[in-house]
């Protein structure tokens, strides 16, 4: 019986536990440990969907008992079973991380707050994912935003408070852009069923309405997932959040971003209208282009670790969007393993710079002069991620710009290349400098002496870095999973 | 309907609409907000019982008639309150009606 | 006569926002925001959206509004002068605009009775809905049942904005009766705004039998548990204005509320789980009784309930959070 | 010629609806973003949000319509859906405004200035600081 509950209940038990979680007010403890049983059990339910989809093809799940499209309906395919593991394989490495930490980076009174957040944002992002009906994702997309800014603002420094401030209003403006989007698809078929959307959009194929209600659809996405150039809100978002938020926002929420704007593009729109009649392609591969290189060369300027990776993020959405651009099924592959490979990684060293920042205070570069020594098993960790974002080989980043640069190949974009070649020896040079300043420069006189961080925040980081390099590796099961997607999604019967 | 009663009914309806503008113009011409607010909220209460005597005589004796006679104790209860919470913030505020000898 | 109305409302639409855009003093602009949304309520009862004309009346020119007020007591009323150039705003608004415009001039004809909007799903909820939930008043139907989901992720929004104004404001603690019973006690005596808290006191049996009325009428009128939750809110509103946050603390207080806020959601929820249990697919409440149409009653009755409940919570909360960081020494001046 | 110009009126009629929405909506947005006071663009936001539920509420109107309750002598009732959908849409709306708002109080109280270009010009020198 619970077999057929399944997509409901991936998304109906962290949003009920969310409550339970905040009822808990007096005890952060226990709030903690609820989240936490609450991450684990979304991600059994997430791997469970995983197989049951692989064995037995789409599942639909109509709330309310109303078939679609009168009532809203879950589906899950290959696609967004996919994203669903991400998500909620990463919330479960990141919400037992997240106690030690909060302890020291969150006040006390709102502790418990904090972990009643992060169950809804998740809640919300796995909820954006399995959704199947336009209007409903606008609903999730909420709570998940309106709980990451929550996040965001428990952030010690000030400047919390201003960059929540910029997302809210940043993402409370695509928001709405995107229900413009869908109000007029609605004015224009009548429905909001995305599948149903699907078959009545190419009847409408050279309405103006449409093109603007992609237009909107595509900007307002674009705001959410951080586009170049709509990603003001994101460095100072993830800079100043709390580490376990950064981490956990950082390695999900822009994933789910891009999982949507695929399924806009891929299954709404369909290929043919997307690619062939607007040519969105024309807009992907030169801002993304432009924002791999240009970001990557801000990131090499900060001070702030945090913020560097911050702008590295926004280089790596470039890169799944490029992806997007080079409008084969490869190159969708690429995509898709690269969300999954950049949650794996940006997981990885957002909580090694968690851990650090629990025993040094920040994670200004200067200050983590001479780490290596006292925090080798976190430096090492975080150097794994490092080598996976430069994308060296046997580690996950490399697999994705592998498959990536296959893709241009095919299409014979040689100038691409370069600009992927170029990009990866600038992250290089970021990732240098910190390894510089960690392990080849000795710690200050006054510097304080530090010991190496927990285990219970350790492992966590272990954890990822390891599966970077497991996933490097081998990458046999993400790129069957990302493949079969991608060939999925290209012959048009996406759903 | 009626003729009788439609008659009374716009006999109120218009008088109603004159209160209003009478307000409206009490409300831009008077010298300093005490005025203002005396204008405004004296003229607000008849007219709006004239509008709903008006309504009641257009919608015949039935349910809605009850229902705009609890409208019009509403905001006879309401609107004067407001005017006073108005006028009462104002002075508390430090503002000083404008009197005989104040020029 | 219909065009008439909607032309005027939609002409003195525009030049409340025109003011708002050339104003500087915030709050007049934050007044022009409670009349422009008063205004677009009217303009909801002239397109026959009935609901939403009561909700944003209720939710727009009330709660909004008084929120926003509060925010200027801390922030003050004057926006300062920019020097920053409106060239690229101006710009980027023109081109969404022009590209909006553009799209129209095939856009289906308004009101039009043939446009694709209305035959597709419309259509079901206009002509079966009746028998199917057995409820007139559709919009409650697609509302509660049909597109129940959506409104149960409604309701985890506003919790999720009650985490997140909690974390951000602290509720003050009133202090206990015991410390001050002088306090209170030369309170009694001097009621320092004598005129209006007599008729706020007599007005909150009412709002609060109203907010019934609208809780419990919502099946067949406009109405329902939003409403319902923000008119209940409103009259603690109310005391809190006239009596002071100490008193409306002591009469509701806050781990109280707290605790309704997360129990609305989990009635809420708790019904999609028991429909779950007894055999339906979640928040499928034809089978919580032997006749589908009876479940359909009862779950009905029951989320509006946990939708009233944790709406009006979460409203009182953030309204006392406001007030807290709005009137920060209030309890002394008493 | 004469049928053009009826073809334009009638066409204008149709749509002008639409067309102040989108004035309204499009000044909503420039108050967002053109603004530099916190308040003013949480006010920009209110008001870009309304207009989109005014084109919304448009577009599920039916002339001739009526409020979608069942009454004995409606004869058509004007779509319910989109009603269903902007009741939602306020909610969310109101919800992102509290949160907003409680945000800019606290922004006053860190930076005594809800000034976007005096917050920047702080934060600027506080980077600089570091």
């Amino acid at each position: 019986m619970i077999a057929s509950h399944l997509p409901a209940l991936q998304v109906v038990v962290p949003l009920l536990g969310a409550p339970f979680c905040f009822l808990l007010w007096r005890s952060p403890r226990l709030s903690w440990l609820l989240a936490t049983l609450i991450s684990w059990l979304t991600f059994a339910i997430s791997i469970a969907l995983l197989v049951t989809v692989n064995n037995s093809g789409t599942i639909e799940y109509a709330f309310g008992g109303w078939q679609a499209p009168w009532g809203i309906e879950y589906v899950v395919d290959q696609l967004n079973a996919f994203v669903l593991l991400i998500v909620s394989g990463i919330a479960a490495v990141v919400f037992p991380y997240s106690w030690i930490s909060v302890q020291q980076e969150v006040e006390l009174r709102q502790q418990s707050l904090f972990f009643t957040s992060m169950v809804l944002c998740l809640a919300g992002l796995l909820g954006i994912t399995i959704a199947g009906d336009a209007f409903n994702l606008f609903v999730l997309l909420e709570i998940s935003s309106l709980s990451t800014y929550t996040m965001i603002s428990m952030g010690r420094d000030r400047r919390a408070l201003t960059a929540s401030f910029q997302y809210l209003i940043m993402g409370t403006i695509g928001a709405t852009f995107i229900i413009i989007g869908v109000g007029i698809l609605f004015m224009l078929t009548g429905s909001l069923n995305m599948q149903d959307l699907a078959q009545r959009i190419p009847e409408l194929d050279q309405s103006r309405a449409l093109h603007v209600a992609f237009g909107f659809l595509i900007t307002g996405i674009g705001l959410k997932l951080a586009m170049f150039p709509l990603h003001l809100w994101l460095p100072n978002a993830y800079a100043y959040a709390p580490s376990a938020a950064s981490a956990f926002i950082a390695s999900t929420a822009t994933k789910v971003a891009v999982y949507v704007m695929v399924r806009y593009l891929f299954s709404i729109f369909g290929v043919n209208f997307s690619f062939q009649t607007i040519h969105i392609q024309w807009l992907f591969v030169p801002v993304s282009l432009f924002a791999i290189l240009f970001t990557s060369i801000v990131a090499l300027f900060q001070r702030d670790i945090k913020r560097m990776l911050a702008y590295s993020s926004v280089a790596q959405i470039g890169y799944m969007l490029l992806g997007i651009g080079l409008f084969n099924v490869t190159g969708l592959t690429a995509t898709l393993l690269h969300l999954f490979n950049h949650a794996l990684m940006k997981g990885a060293l957002f909580l090694a710079m968690g851990a650090v920042c629990y025993r040094i205070g920040n994670t200004f570069i200067d200050s983590m002069q001479g780490l290596g020594k006292q925090m080798p098993w976190t430096m090492a960790a975080f150097v794994i991620g490092g080598l996976s974002i430069v994308g060296v080989p046997l580690t996950t980043g490399f697999i994705s710009k592998w498959v990536l640069i296959q893709a241009a190949v095919e299409r014979g974009w040689w100038p691409v290349i370069i600009v992927i070649v170029v990009a990866s020896l600038i992250a290089m040079m970021y990732i240098w400098r910190v390894i510089e300043a960690v392990y080849l420069q000795s710690r200050p006189e006054n510097a304080k002496n530090v010991s190496e961080a927990p285990l219970s925040l350790l492992i966590p980081v272990w954890i990822l870095a390891l599966a970077n390099l497991y996933f490097g590796a081998n990458a046999t099961l993400s790129s069957e999973l990302a493949g079969n997607a991608a060939a999925t999604l290209f012959s048009g019967t996406g759903f | 309907m009626d003729v009788v009663t439609d008659l009374i009914s716009w006999i109120f309806l218009g008088l109603g609409i004159f209160l209003g503008l009478t307000g409206a113009f009490g409300l831009l011409r008077f010298p300093d907000f005490y005025t203002r607010v005396h204008a405004a909220s004296i003229s607000d209460t008849l007219c709006t019982a004239c509008f709903i005597f008006g309504l009641a005589f257009q919608s015949g004796f039935n349910l809605v008639t009850a229902k705009l006679f609890i409208i019009l104790i509403l905001l006879w209860l309401t609107g004067p309150a407001a005017s006073h919470a108005l006028v009462r913030a104002a002075h508390t505020a430090g503002l000083k009606p404008i009197t005989e000898n104040s020029d | 006569m219909e065009l008439l109305v909607n032309i005027s409302l939609l002409f003195m639409l525009s030049l409340t926002v025109i003011a708002v855009v050339r104003l500087k003093s915030l709050f007049a602009i934050v007044m022009l925001f409670g009349i422009y949304s008063l205004l677009s309520a009217m303009i909801f009862i002239a397109l026959d959206a009935v609901d939403v004309a009561f909700t944003e009346a209720a939710v727009g020119a009330g709660i909004s509004t008084v929120l926003m007020l509060a925010t200027l007591v801390t922030t003050g009323r004057w926006e300062k002068k920019s020097s920053r150039s409106s060239f690229l705003p101006l710009l980027i608004v023109s081109i969404t605009g022009a590209a909006l415009v553009w799209g129209t001039l095939d856009m289906p004809e308004y009101g039009n009775p043939d446009n694709p909007a209305h035959h597709h799903v419309a259509d079901r909820y206009i002509e079966q809905s009746p028998e199917e939930i057995g409820i007139p008043n559709m919009v409650t139907s697609v509302l509660a049942s049909y597109r129940g989901f959506d409104t149960l992720g409604e309701v985890i929004v506003v919790f999720t904005a009650l985490i997140g104004v909690l974390s951000l404001l602290q509720v003050r603690t009133p202090p206990s009766v015991a410390e001050t019973p002088l306090r209170n006690e030369n309170r009694k005596l001097s009621r320092p705004y004598p005129v209006l808290q007599v008729v706020a006191l007599v007005m909150m049996p009412f709002i609060i039998l109203f907010a019934l009325y609208v809780q419990f009428h919502g099946d067949f009128g406009p109405g329902g548990g939003f409403q319902a939750g923000v008119i209940f809110a409103v009259a603690f509103i109310l005391y809190t204005l006239t009596y002071g946050l100490d008193d409306a603390l002591a009469l509701t207080p806050v781990s109280v509320l707290k605790a309704l806020a997360a129990g609305g959601v989990l009635i809420y929820g708790g019904t999609g789980v028991v429909s779950m249990l007894l055999g339906g697919n979640f928040l499928d409440y034809n089978v919580l009784s032997s006749n589908p149409v009876s479940g359909q009653h009862i779950g009905i009755i029951v989320i509006e309930l946990g939708v009233g409940i944790t709406v009006a919570s979460v409203l009182i909360c953030a309204f006392y959070a406001f007030m807290t960081r709005a009137l920060p020494d209030q309890g002394q001046k008493g | 010629m004469d049928s053009f110009f009826n073809e334009v009126i009638s066409g204008a009629l149709g749509r002008y609806n639409y067309w102040v929405v989108i004035f309204l909506m499009m000044s909503g947005f420039y108050v967002v973003i053109g603004s530099t006071n916190l308040v003013k663009k949480i006010v920009g936001l209110n008001i870009f949000q309304t207009s989109v539920f005014i084109l919304y509420i448009s577009i599920g109107k039916i002339n001739g319509g009526t409020a979608p309750i069942v009454w004995a002598n409606a004869e058509r009732y004007s779509n319910p859906l989109p009603h269903v959908l902007i009741l939602t849409a306020i909610v969310v709306g109101v919800a992102t405004t509290a949160l907003g708002l409680s945000l800019i109080m606290r922004i006053k109280h860190a930076y005594n200035t809800v000034e976007e270009d005096e917050i920047l010009a702080i934060s600027l020198e506080e980077d600089e600081d570091e």
